[in-house]
């Protein structure tokens, strides 16, 4: 074991942020039998999320120092885009974070959309829209379920969360033809109109959700461990969250009214009628129950969704559909994913192939409190932080 | 012994009458070493094979209680000595035989660095320690492997060793989580021996007995004939068994104490860098301690081999005991699929802020229980009123100090 | 019957004696850990199985877990072969003394102890008996010995309490 | 009080045992290798050419190695080899044709992408999803043997777009004949009529509208 680590991907010691009242850290005499120990968790590990790696030192059980280390799922996303044209990175999108690849495709066709100038029909928006907030309910229930799972259920939660999360991502299969690599939105549109059956279908799950919603609050949130493991654990407050450029559901736990589909409006966001819950305490319960009631909220914005759907088009009918070629310019196109904002910073000189292509991953960004979340708490309790954070690696490492 | 055993219904002294029938077979000076290894070899293969079926049956309550059809597959083997072929899977209940075919044709990995000695000895120690705990049980009203005076203090001496080997098996590991589990496996230990042995105090006081057979024959009243006698059924008795459930999870390692191998952050704890057939033995030794604590339970507090009303008992003793430990034992699987892990400071707090001071009240509850026996009439409405009140409201104050600062929140949302 | 004394006799001695020798920490206290077993087989070879039972309860399973919880928690150089301190001698020597003096004191209060004669066959003394013998005959001096743990597990605990706010250490 | 919440978490799992016996939205099982959950029509896999008759498959390739696919395809799975001649294809018109047309099932990810920009209709999805090798790069990459499936297994997997497909081709068989014929009457006088270089679909179907010609 490498006290040192390797320092690509790894913040340094002293974390730029004011950092919690924690314990003065020891030097690690000697790993094994010295005053600290040094565990290395990950890249293989059951729940670090993939192949993240954290490297804790402990006094005792509790966490002195704790350092991210990452890069294990690095796919040079980026660099591929730059070398390909607009049309072939949508696909590359789904895989930075799988569980919604909607949403993400969204992002960049957004971005896509505002560096060609191409307009949206508008029963495209209301279906991105609908992909959009459905896509929230997947990552939710199965964010949930993994919380549980990281705090030690025997897969219970999880499963539940998996059996209604499959429903949803069934629909999906059946509209985009995949479960998780959709490929679904175009620039100026969507790639296939939905028939009624799957819309009337995709309808009636999304009215049964709140009875799942229900059900799984009264298992867990009420329940007593539930409540000592989670709540006071990984406290961020709002400055801190404003400071480390934190987004989403994680952001909105701390307390900060920040919520692009309200401050942007993106898309048809305006015209829907939605409230943003936020938490005040900035702990791991908060984070596990704004999401629960963003979850609520997603349902409502889903149902005025469905009724308001308009006929018509789903592409617009003078957009290219290959071969684009934007004006030199550039263009950031953001929106609330679930896990926090995503964002595509493109950059175009002309040519088919973006000059430069970047994302704006919230899993990466959430992840940089992590040390201070984790300081001063237990090792069991930096697992749970970490699940409450949400990460997926293939958005955090690229 | 043989004419008690005569009046017995034939059900009932089968598998003694089967037992001295296979010992009369042997020479008379082999008889006193058959009958014995005839009593262990029935205590180790019935237990082994309950322990089969319990993993089996966890599996599978599990795979339902999360909307998932569990092991279903493994059936009967393709024998080709056989002229047909059984298609059946006999519901997945051959499951654990195939497991222990796999565990037993694994390669045994120690690693390098590793105390070989201590490695090698845990497994074993775990092994050997948690079924002798199973000696004392009484399985029927004549089928107690071993009569001890003092069979209670046997149980808890002969139950400690397993959280020794943990130890060893933590520590000889030479692993970061291996070692956290040691550690924690220790802390658990020592917090959580105290109110289970505490819990069943009351019952020794009451009784005035340690011998488990002696507790289960004192169960086996009813009042108006239907009602049992058992101690579950009193407040004191009642706050016992909870207490001894909670710590009885502990000891076994069980969710939501599952600390020293919680698989969320510290991989598979002690069990870290152990494979194959020793990782098998610990597998089956925790099952051993759970058993066998359930059993004990069973004993103490549910009636044991007595059956829960008089008209009921044509069905052999040692049925019930099965059915009640069966009973148990679910109970456990509906525990470990529904509740999520404690923090090992939790652990600790709620053993000595909440379980002993509960366990050691109980304890004068008792007391007050057996001084206060010969009351009856509208006394005995007294009785039990105070009797509960002695446990509810502690409950109730120690919980809430226990809960404090921790309770659901409501949302604001933005404006 | 000789033959299981003098196993158990040798079981141990032998695993006292090794657990002295033995530089590793861990192993000497699984030793000890094993003589106490062994002590407790004594017991149960002599018929006392209340005591038996007691002792594996106490000693096996309640204090090797403290020595253990004191041998992990102390530095320990396993793998370094310190040289031998100059005052080692010395140290030795010391204990060595300290501990012929106890041995003399406890072997003289044996050996003037009027032991009853043995008799032919062993008193059965139920576990009953024994409890109230302890009660009714001993019960001041298990009340004093009650007390005296008590007071050393509060002196224990305020001695944990003052120490945490300087040291966080684990709550376990 | 203590308790409350872990007996209502105890209530929701009985709930759910005993619910996982009689209540299909529970239990959600399939047991896999005797039932199958039928796949939608929309889900796609790896890429298959699509030849108008099984008998033939070679001769009666849809592709006419026009290497939009080729070009497009995100991952860079897919190599074509036009052909330097041309061969009559199934509606009796002198193409080229793809003398080599691999893809690499390993490096391929589905994204239907190909499919998508192909003008001629000719690259589908396949719905194969049972797929094992021992050799990724011997038995995964797929040639244009290995690739081609007839217009009739289209029809099979995917039988509303196949069956959209035939028409807008039909159709467009149809103007384009006539479109000869016009011609030819028109410009009788002159020498043979040439229709234009792969004709624009007549009728744009609103999933796949015609291709920006570079």
């Amino acid at each position: 074991m490498n006290p040192s680590g390797n320092s690509c991907g790894s913040f340094p010691a002293a974390s730029p942020f004011a950092p919690v009242a924690g314990p003065i850290v020891r030097s690690v005499t000697d790993p094994f039998h010295g005053d600290l120990l040094e565990v290395s968790m990950g890249p293989q590990h059951p729940s670090t999320h993939g192949v993240f790696r954290m490297v804790a030192t402990l006094d005792g059980e509790q966490i002195v120092k704790l350092k991210p280390v990452f890069g294990y799922l690095h796919r040079n996303h980026e660099k591929i885009a730059e070398n390909t044209s607009y049309l072939a990175s949508m696909p590359y999108t789904d895989r930075l974070d799988y569980l919604c690849s909607l949403s993400t495709n969204w992002a960049y066709a957004f971005a896509a959309e505002k560096l060609l100038g191409q307009p949206v029909p508008d029963r495209a928006q209301y279906l991105r829209i609908i992909l959009a907030e459905m896509t929230r309910l997947v990552n939710h229930s199965c964010l949930v379920g993994f919380l549980f799972n990281d705090l030690g259920t025997s897969f219970t939660p999880l499963l539940y969360a998996f059996r209604e999360r499959e429903k949803i991502i069934d629909l999906f299969e059946s509209l985009t033809g995949s479960r998780m690599m959709c490929n679904y939105q175009r620039f100026g549109g969507c790639r296939v109109d939905p028939t009624p059956e799957w819309l009337e279908a995709a309808r009636k799950l999304v009215e049964n959700f709140p009875r799942f919603l229900d059900e799984y609050e009264r298992m867990l949130t009420g329940n007593e461990i539930m409540l000592a493991r989670t709540q006071g654990i990984g406290r961020v407050n709002a400055a801190q969250a404003i400071n480390a450029g934190l987004t989403g559901p994680v952001l909105r736990a701390s307390g900060v009214d920040y919520d692009l589909r309200k401050v942007d409006a993106y898309g048809f966001y305006g015209r829907m009628d939605f409230r943003v819950p936020l938490g005040d305490h900035g702990d791991t319960y908060d984070r596990y129950m704004i999401r629960i009631l963003e979850m609520r909220e997603s349902v409502k914005i889903l149902a005025q969704a469905f009724r308001d759907l308009p006929a018509g088009p789903i592409m617009d009918p003078k957009a290219k559909q290959r071969g684009h070629r934007p004006k030199a310019g550039e263009a950031y196109g953001r929106i609330e994913g679930p896990k926090g904002e995503i964002g595509f910073h493109l950059i175009s000189d002309g040519s088919p192939n973006p000059y430069r292509y970047r994302v704006r991953p919230p899993s990466l960004i959430n992840l940089t409190l992590l040390e201070d979340m984790c300081l001063g708490h237990t090792l069991a309790d930096s697992v749970v932080i970490l699940g409450s954070i949400d990460i997926v690696l293939g958005e955090v490492d690229r | 012994m043989s004419a008690v055993l005569a009046s017995e219904p034939f059900l009932e002294r089968a598998p003694l009458e089967l037992r001295d029938a296979v010992v009369q077979l042997l020479p008379a000076p082999a008889q006193w070493l058959g009958h014995h290894l005839i009593t262990i070899l029935a205590v180790v293969l019935g237990f082994s094979l309950f322990f089969a079926f319990t993993t089996v049956a966890e599996r599978k309550l599990l795979g339902r209680l999360q909307n998932r059809l569990g092991p279903n597959r493994a059936g009967v083997p393709k024998f080709s000595i056989l002229p047909f072929h059984l298609r059946h899977k006999l519901f997945g209940l051959s499951q654990p035989f195939a497991d222990a075919i796999k565990a037993l044709t694994k390669e045994d990995i120690v690693p390098a660095a590793a105390d070989k000695l201590l490695h090698f000895l845990a497994p074993v120690v775990v092994v050997a320690f948690s079924l002798m705990t199973f000696a004392v049980l009484p399985v029927g009203r004549h089928l107690v492997p071993v009569e001890l005076d003092a069979a209670l203090l046997y149980f808890f001496a002969a139950g400690c060793a397993s959280e020794l080997a943990l130890f060893m098996a933590g520590w000889s590991s030479r692993n970061k989580y291996s070692l956290l589990a040691a550690m924690r496996a220790l802390a658990q230990l020592i917090s959580y021996e105290l109110p289970l042995i505490l819990s069943v105090v009351p019952i020794v006081l009451v009784t005035g007995t340690l011998s488990t057979v002696a507790i289960v024959q004192s169960q086996g009243v009813w009042s108006f004939g239907l009602l049992p006698h058992w101690f579950v059924f009193t407040p004191w008795g009642f706050a016992g068994f909870i207490i001894f459930l909670i710590a009885t999870l502990a000891e076994t390692n069980r969710s939501p104490f599952d600390l020293p191998e919680a698989e969320s952050e510290l991989v598979a704890g002690h069990l870290t860098e152990y494979s194959g057939f020793k990782y098998a033995l610990f597998f089956m030794a925790e099952y051993f301690g759970m058993t066998a604590l359930s059993g004990l339970g069973v004993t103490l507090f549910l009636g044991g081999w007595q059956a829960p009303a008089p008209f009921l008992e044509f069905i052999p003793s040692y049925l019930w005991f099965m059915g009640k430990l069966v009973g148990m034992l679910v109970f456990f699987i509906w525990i470990r699929g529904t509740l999520l892990r404690l923090r090992i400071d939790q652990l600790t707090r709620l053993s000595w802020q909440f379980l002993v001071p509960l366990a050691l009240l109980n304890v004068g509850n008792a007391a007050f229980w057996s001084l206060t026996a010969h009351w009856s009439g509208p006394l005995n409405l007294v009785r039990w009123a105070i009797a509960l009140a002695l446990v509810v409201t502690p409950f109730l104050l120690l919980g809430r100090t226990l809960s404090a600062g921790f309770a659901p929140r409501t949302y604001r949302y933005a404006s | 019957m000789t033959v299981a004394l003098f196993l158990i006799a040798g079981l141990m001695l032998g695993s006292a004696g090794v657990a002295l020798l033995l530089r590793n920490l861990i192993h000497s206290a699984l030793l000890l850990v094993a003589s106490w077993a062994g002590v407790a087989a004594f017991y149960l070879w002599a018929g006392a199985e209340f005591v038996a039972f007691a002792q594996i309860l106490v000693y096996v399973g309640a204090i090797s877990m403290v020595v253990l919880f004191a041998v992990l928690l102390t530095r320990q150089g396993l793998e370094i072969s310190r040289p031998v301190e100059p005052d080692a001698q010395w140290r030795a020597f010391s204990a060595i003394t300290v501990g012929a003096c106890l041995a003399a004191v406890l072997g003289s209060a044996i050996l003037s102890t009027k032991l009853p004669a043995a008799t032919a066959t062993a008193p059965t003394l139920s576990v009953k008996d024994t409890g109230l013998e302890l009660m009714n005959h001993h019960g001041a001096a298990l009340l004093i010995v009650g007390l005296i743990l008590t007071v050393a597990l509060l002196g224990a605990t305020v001695l944990a309490a003052t120490d945490k706010p300087q040291k966080t250490e684990d709550a376990a | 009080m203590l308790g409350t919440g872990i007996l209502n978490g105890l209530a929701v799992t009985a709930k759910n045992f005993l619910g996982s016996f009689h209540d299909p939205a529970r239990l959600v099982t399939v047991e896999y290798p005797e039932q199958h959950i039928p796949v939608p029509e929309a889900y796609r896999n790896f890429p298959f050419l699509v030849s108008e008759s099984a008998d033939d498959p070679m001769g009666t390739l849809r592709c006419v190695s026009c290497l939009t696919c080729e070009k497009e395809c995100p991952p860079q799975c897919i190599v074509i080899v036009r052909s330097k001649d041309k061969k009559p294809d199934a509606t009796g018109k002198a193409q080229f044709y793809p003398t080599v047309f691999n893809i690499d099932t390993s490096v391929c990810m589905g994204c239907q992408i190909c499919v998508e920009v192909c003008p001629f209709d000719s690259i589908k999805m396949d719905k194969v999803f049972e797929i094992t090798a021992t050799n990724r790069f011997t038995e995964l990459l797929l040639n244009r043997e290995q690739l081609a499936k007839s217009n009739a297994y289209y029809h099979q997997i995917h039988p509303v777009e196949a069956a959209e497909v035939d028409g807008r081709l039909a159709a467009e068989r149809l103007a384009a004949e006539e479109k000869a014929k016009a011609a030819a009457a028109a410009k009788a006088a002159a020498a043979a009529a040439k229709p234009a270089a792969p004709a624009a679909p007549a009728v744009p179907a609103p999933q796949t509208p015609p291709p920006a010609t570079p």
